[in-house]
């Protein structure tokens, strides 16, 4: 299929849409807001729903409802709006419902900026909300990726009943870049049912609850631990990553998204002066390749692990867990809109191996 | 005056005597005799011929556990 | 290898934002790699606009572009920002028709365009931004005049295909001010 | 003999969890009563709050959803919207949608979102033990207001039927207790008339039920439906506030 | 002084109000209502603010603006309350605000349990928020600890101008322990001025903001740059922990709050048994004591590391970068109001020394 | 030759970021002259909101605090109770007060807030480029609703105004517009009424100005006035929607 | 080294809380570490309530009682709940006014106590719980008489001042029942 | 009829014409021989002796840059 030109953010609704999405709730904030313009005009064109709702917590209790309902459903929004949204989804982890979480993230904390930023990481990947659970987290690094992970987002969510979660920084969703559409569109009439849901008992099933209470210790545990052993698995299946050039590497970056861009940059311009750089992108952040990316830090040839991150360092937790010790870690990065320069990361990469 | 029969699922009653104040022929009362595995005295009536089966009692039970039957 | 960094830069309305999708457009037929990315935020209520290409045979860095090798001025306050930040031996394109200065600095190819006169002169202010695209490709070739040509024809079709012929000449006239 | 009262198909076996005496008991009894009557018991979905009723989702005999605290409405919105053909209640207390929840119900009614709400206002926080709510009435004492409701700190309680009311979208509140039988019977009677006008596609309904909470009033719960009468009932006028089928009649 | 028995949650009212508070904020929920309930009867006997909120959301952005206008604040909640509560939280970290922050912990996910928990570590000392923020986190270990740290958070809070969190299981909150009252009461008058608040410019200052938006990029960057800076001098100096047996110790528990004491009871059964097990117990979480951990885990003594945790296994993120791989490290925990017992912590502990 | 109009000493020298012709900016000026006439800019903390108006905090002479979206009115009412004599206000456009807000600003009412309100409602998010507001008009179009609001997708717009009047802690509710210099004169005088009710210590006061959106209305500034006049009059009615100093004479 | 865990269940208003806390006081007036936890929750509007009390010389692990080395059970359901858990050789204490059932256990020492009857013969049914609390004292010999009988004093001051003395012959008569 | 006189602080116009739409003496204009730093065409007065000071313009001018003097 031929390229176009997309902007990003557009591109992710169009892609939700490709991927069977026919339920949309947001409410508007930079630099997302395209998202649920987008929606606005083309749902009702595929006889799906969209609604904008009073707020970032509406519209993530009303995605858990139409979950529970039996929907395909979406939600999108940024960082401080991402924030209102963690009860919720707290609830649905909890309700084990399928849902797609959008977060094109600005700069923070608080208002912030409206600019690009990697910042919340932690969030995505810890759990802004209470209690023991995990999203699925992808973190796509341009805007043909994001449409090439949506569907999968969905299966995803479908198949383990669990939230997705995409983020990408702002830059992403605003820009414009030339996007392949691979895979045939959805038709959500052929998705399998979903048995779990509450459709009404039709006089023939047994009244179905949805919900997340577990007064009992002992029942609360169990769910906890059933859940948990859930993560387990996915941890075990579904990582995802990238690498580029780590093979004999002197020295690996880590990066996602954007950032992983700047990366491979750096990495060549390091090659010029006779550097052997690689890049390692993970592609999902929860789970987190911890694995992989141990194998890529603990070759003999690797003399320092970099991390590059729009931010102060939050993923540098995971990096460190990951390389556990075996080489020195270090970060380099910038918050709040800026983006670090392949001049910054060189430097950064030279002093992380003392030159 | 119609005749009615009212029977309780005692066991789980609560005891909290909505029934009694709403009964017009003042027949049920809370059974101090007996305690149910709630630990309540659970309600009874003792001169059902009185019963008119107005259902008063049971429209007001919380617990839904009155049955009123008529002729 | 080929690696342009494009700033274009002015007011609210000059048709900045639709000069860099013209470009990406025409970039992307070409078989480039291009991204674009406006400038956005509660600054544009003050009137200003800006936006980002790059162009390139590799693989974009970053859409971000900091130190344009590019810049094209349509106002005097764009100039005025973003002329330091252009890369020595880098092109400045001002829009001569509004900004009266000449550029202050001596390393970097200076191209003034009078978007306003010649639009006005073809009868069309709203393809002063058109002239200047005229202008930026014949002085980079990093696009073919014929691409971008054809990249009109898909965008004026219907009621609006009459509209092809003087963004045509505007680009034309542009790329003779070069 | 004939049946002339029994417990209502629209309810689970399960025992309810209320204290003793408790109004909540009731009320469900009147929603079960009215989905089993018209028959819609198969097509509704119910959403529980957060509240002392946080077990409704066991207890009516229909699919159910719960709600975090408060957002019951935007829950109902998404099945809603969803399954426009089914029929969507929400449940809830003066806790969940007149504090938290202000935002949820006030624009549910101003979408006109299809579907009823019931909301039962015991002038407290009955599940967290007695503290003070927004219709707690002034001079009230409760476990965060010791000395009672203070006009001056907290203004005067909020009426939030005649406060919706005021909103296009809703085209049913009415105010109603269930003190009495004959009250009892008025109740059944408006939640019937809100989910036939939800079944008609009319917009938001709501239906408040005035209830008591004798644990947290420290009364017994004949003391408390006295005191509902003397004190509330002034306070929360019952009555019908909106009713666009008469306003269409017209 | 002598000893009286205390409710925890009546006691983390009564020493906040000892520490200066005279504003309070809150809404109930349980296990933590003990705490606005106080507050409503006490603090207008000391002519304090009490005042109960519409929400959670509304309660954060009250402290927020009492903050900004001078006063020494504070708000509580439990889990789910605290979630609603992290877009407030990271524009008080971004305006640069002291306040102090108790979350009485209970079961999660979504509505879980009210029976006690430590489910929210990652969102505390990964900031449930959006952006790049800190806030400095307590993990007392029972009603006596409460107390005596809540003067040093109110301090905290106002040296560092952030909001200090105080977290602990709702169990703390509700049981009664012996308290000594060590610290003599703080008189709010007495305090420091606060020459950054808002309160009005007489004809005399220039009109101060308080506010978190920097919405040019380098603005942001700078910002970002100096708030990481102020918590890498936080990570510096305010590091606390308590050790008991762990040198020379065979193996080391780690663990904070609550389950260190089921540690201590834990390696005194081992020891009958000839195990020498010491107990790791950070008391801030944020900044957490990496390099005193490392020290005791790196001795040539010890074997394993085990994590003892009322959830699936957060805090052992810290513990595995604290350790750097140089020694095994595993958790053994219960979720959702169970508390694992002394019995389960030692067959963790003889597993992970594979006997 | 004597002054007759200058600007206000209630602005500083910041320049405006507003779009052309946009009337954010005469209410700042009303706003800043009722402070300056009243002697209160030393003793005043405004509250700025997320919105076009989120660099409020720059242009006001006196000590500003910004909130975050929507919760203006609870960061006020923080600062309001610790400095009881202090004069606070909100500045709040209708998404940040009738959306996201709406919670806060009821209680904000109900609680009887001693504080004053300017509620700019604009029937559009201005700052976020020009999606459905609550208060946008049905048919009329925004980003998010291209082809015009849907009266049976989103109900008719929200008039908040009515609706915080019900509540007994509002002590002073006006809406009023600024399309002309005898509206402006009107206005003011609304919001000199409404800062001098506060001062006196009698409850919450909002004053609602329909405001213009030139930008995301697609009109120029001149057209946009007359829309306001044709549209927006006819569905939010200028008026007295509460005073209670008007009950107390009676 | 003592380490008694107390679980004392029944109904609520049975004065089971309070039987905790009369405890905890006693023990910390004698210079032993002490923990009350309640249990609480919406269980609780079922009309049940529990607590636990742990009093030790050592440290105490956690003030949750799982198994309790004592069980004071007040209703049936609460024997019937809590029997199977208490370790083997603890007490259980009956409260047999309303309990009618013996111990199905033999690896454990049944005191079966008529608190209600006591109480009604004392005259005032609220001091049940003491009676109870007599038991305990005496059979376990965790508390001092003479310590709770002052706690008793601290708490019934002034126009209550009166109920000591009841509240004495309550512990008396429950310490003479085992 | 009173004489007015109106300044401008012309840099800061951003040419909306709200003033020019209340003046009833219709003497505001746009200047579009010129162009400030911010892009507009500023409005002015010229024939300042038709000016009655009424104050409209300053009044409703969103950026505050009008200042009316008046006899
Ligand atoms: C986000 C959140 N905040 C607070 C709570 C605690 N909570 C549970 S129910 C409730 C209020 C109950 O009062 P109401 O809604 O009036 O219902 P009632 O129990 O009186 O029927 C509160 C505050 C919670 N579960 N979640
Ligand atoms: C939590 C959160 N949600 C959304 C936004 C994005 N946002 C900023 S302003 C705004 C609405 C602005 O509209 P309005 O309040 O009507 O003010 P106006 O710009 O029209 O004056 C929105 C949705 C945000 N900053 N924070
Ligand atoms: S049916 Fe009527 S008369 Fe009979 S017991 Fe019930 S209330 Fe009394
Ligand atoms: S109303 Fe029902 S629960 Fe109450 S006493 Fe009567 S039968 Fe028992
Ligand atoms: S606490 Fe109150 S509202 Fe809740 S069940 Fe008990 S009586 Fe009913
Ligand atoms: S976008 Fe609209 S509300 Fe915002 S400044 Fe521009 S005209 Fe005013
Ligand atoms: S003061 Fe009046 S007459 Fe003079 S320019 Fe202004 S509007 Fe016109
Ligand atoms: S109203 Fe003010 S900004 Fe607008 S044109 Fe007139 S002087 Fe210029
Ligand atoms: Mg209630
Ligand atoms: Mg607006």
């Amino acid at each position: 299929m031929a390229k176009e030109l997309w902007k990003g953010n557009e591109a992710i609704a169009e892609a939700a849409i490709r991927a069977g999405c026919r339920c949309y709730f947001g409410y508007p904030i930079t630099p997302q807001s395209e998202i649920p313009e987008y929606m606005s005009l083309h749902m009702p064109k595929v006889g799906g729903i969209f609604l904008q709702s009073e707020s970032e917590v509406a519209a993530i209790n009303m995605v858990y409802g139409a979950s529970g309902a039996g929907a395909r459903v979406m939600t999108s929004s940024s960082s401080p709006g991402i924030s209102l949204k963690q009860e919720g989804i707290s609830y649905i982890c909890s309700a084990e419902l399928p849902a797609v979480i959008v977060n094109v993230m600005r700069g923070g904390p608080g208002l912030g900026t409206i600019q690009p930023s990697q910042g919340d990481y932690f969030q995505a990947t810890r759990g802004g909300g209470h209690g023991d659970y995990r999203v699925i987290v992808f973190a796509p690094a341009n805007i043909q990726e994001v449409v090439d992970l949506m569907q999968d987002s969905f299966e995803l969510a479908d198949k383990y009943r669990m939230p997705v979660m995409m983020i990408m920084d702002g830059m992403i969703g605003q820009m414009m870049e030339p996007v392949e559409w691979k895979k045939p569109p959805v038709n959500p009439e052929d998705l399998p049912a979903k048995p779990w849901a509450t459709t009404g008992t039709k006089g023939i099933h047994e009244p179905k609850a949805i919900h997340s209470l577990f007064i009992d210790p002992n029942e609360s545990n169990d769910h906890n631990m059933r859940l948990d052993a859930k993560y387990q698995r996915i941890m075990a299946d579904e990582q995802r990553y990238e690498t580029s050039e780590t093979e004999d590497a002197e020295l690996i970056f880590v990066a996602f998204g954007t950032p992983a861009r700047l990366a491979r940059a750096a990495a060549r311009l390091l090659e010029e002066e006779g550097i052997k750089a690689g890049v390692f992108r993970p592609i999902t952040i929860w789970p987190y390749p911890y694995d992989a990316l141990y194998q890529a830090a603990a070759q003999d040839s690797v003399k320092a692990v970099v991390t590059v991150e729009m931010n102060t360092g939050q993923m540098i937790d995971d990096v460190r867990i990951a390389v556990r010790g075996c080489k020195p870690v270090s970060f380099v990065g910038q918050a709040g809109g800026r983006v670090p320069t392949p001049q910054e990361v060189v430097a950064a990469a030279k002093s992380a191996l003392g030159r | 005056m119609a005749s009615g029969k009212v029977t309780f699922r005692q066991e789980r009653c609560k005891g909290c005597s909505l029934c009694v104040s709403v009964c017009p022929a003042k027949i049920i009362f809370l059974d101090e005799s007996t305690t149910n595995i709630k630990g309540y005295h659970p309600a009874t009536v003792t001169e059902m011929d009185r019963c008119i089966g107005c259902a008063n009692c049971a429209r007001i039970c919380p617990d839904s556990i009155i049955t009123v039957e008529r002729n | 290898m080929a690696y342009n960094e494009i700033l274009i830069a002015g007011f609210g309305g000059q048709g900045v934002m639709s000069m860099g999708t013209t470009m990406a457009e025409a970039a992307l037929s070409e078989g480039l790699n291009v991204s674009w990315l406006p400038s956005y935020g509660p600054e544009m209520r003050g009137g200003t606009a800006n936006c980002s290409v790059v162009i390139a045979d590799s693989e974009i860095i970053s859409p971000i572009v900091l130190q344009p090798s590019e810049l094209i001025a349509m106002n005097l306050p764009s100039l005025d920002k973003f002329e330091p930040a252009v890369k020595s031996g880098g092109y400045i394109f001002v829009n001569n028709s509004i900004i009266k200065r000449k550029l202050a600095r001596t390393d970097v190819k200076a191209i003034y365009v009078p978007t306003l006169d010649i639009a006005a002169e073809l009868g069309n202010m709203r393809v002063a931004n058109m002239v200047m695209l005229g202008s930026y490709i014949e002085a980079t070739g990093v696009l073919k005049f014929d691409t971008v040509v054809n990249m009109l024809r898909n965008v004026f079709t219907g009621k609006k295909a009459h509209l092809v012929e003087i963004n045509r000449q505007a680009l034309q006239r542009g790329a003779a001010c070069v | 003999m004939a049946i002339v009262y029994q417990k209502s198909k629209g309810l689970t076996d399960v025992e309810l969890h209320y204290c003793p005496g408790c109004t909540h008991g009731i009320v469900h009894k009147l929603v079960a009563e009215t989905l089993e009557e018209l028959d819609v018991l198969g097509n509704t979905i119910g959403v529980a709050p957060v509240g002392c009723s946080v077990f409704a989702y066991k207890y009516f005999n229909c699919d159910m959803h719960e709600a975090a605290h408060g957002r019951a409405p935007a829950v109902a919105t998404g099945i809603k919207r969803v399954l426009p053909e089914h029929i969507v209640f929400t449940y809830q207390g003066d806790g969940d949608l007149a504090a938290i929840g202000t935002a949820e119900i006030v624009h549910a009614a101003m979408r006109g979102e299809k579907f009823t709400t019931i909301f039962i206002n015991n002038a407290i926080y009955g599940m967290t033990g007695g503290q003070m709510a927004p219709t707690t009435l002034v001079g009230q004492r409760a476990t965060t207001a010791p000395l009672g409701r203070d006009r001056e700190h907290y203004g005067s309680p909020i009426r939030m039927s005649e406060m919706l009311a005021t909103i296009d979208g809703a085209a049913y509140i009415e105010r109603v207790t269930v003190t009495t039988p004959a009250n009892i019977i008025k109740a059944k009677r408006a939640i019937k008339k809100a989910f036939q006008l939800q079944i008609a596609g009319k917009g938001f309904t709501m239906i408040e039920v005035l209830s008591t909470c004798p644990t947290n009033w420290g009364l017994t719960p004949v003391e408390a439906l006295e005191w509902l009468n003397n004190n509330m009932v002034p306070a929360f006028p019952l009555g019908v506030f909106r009713d666009i089928t008469a306003e269409e009649a017209k």
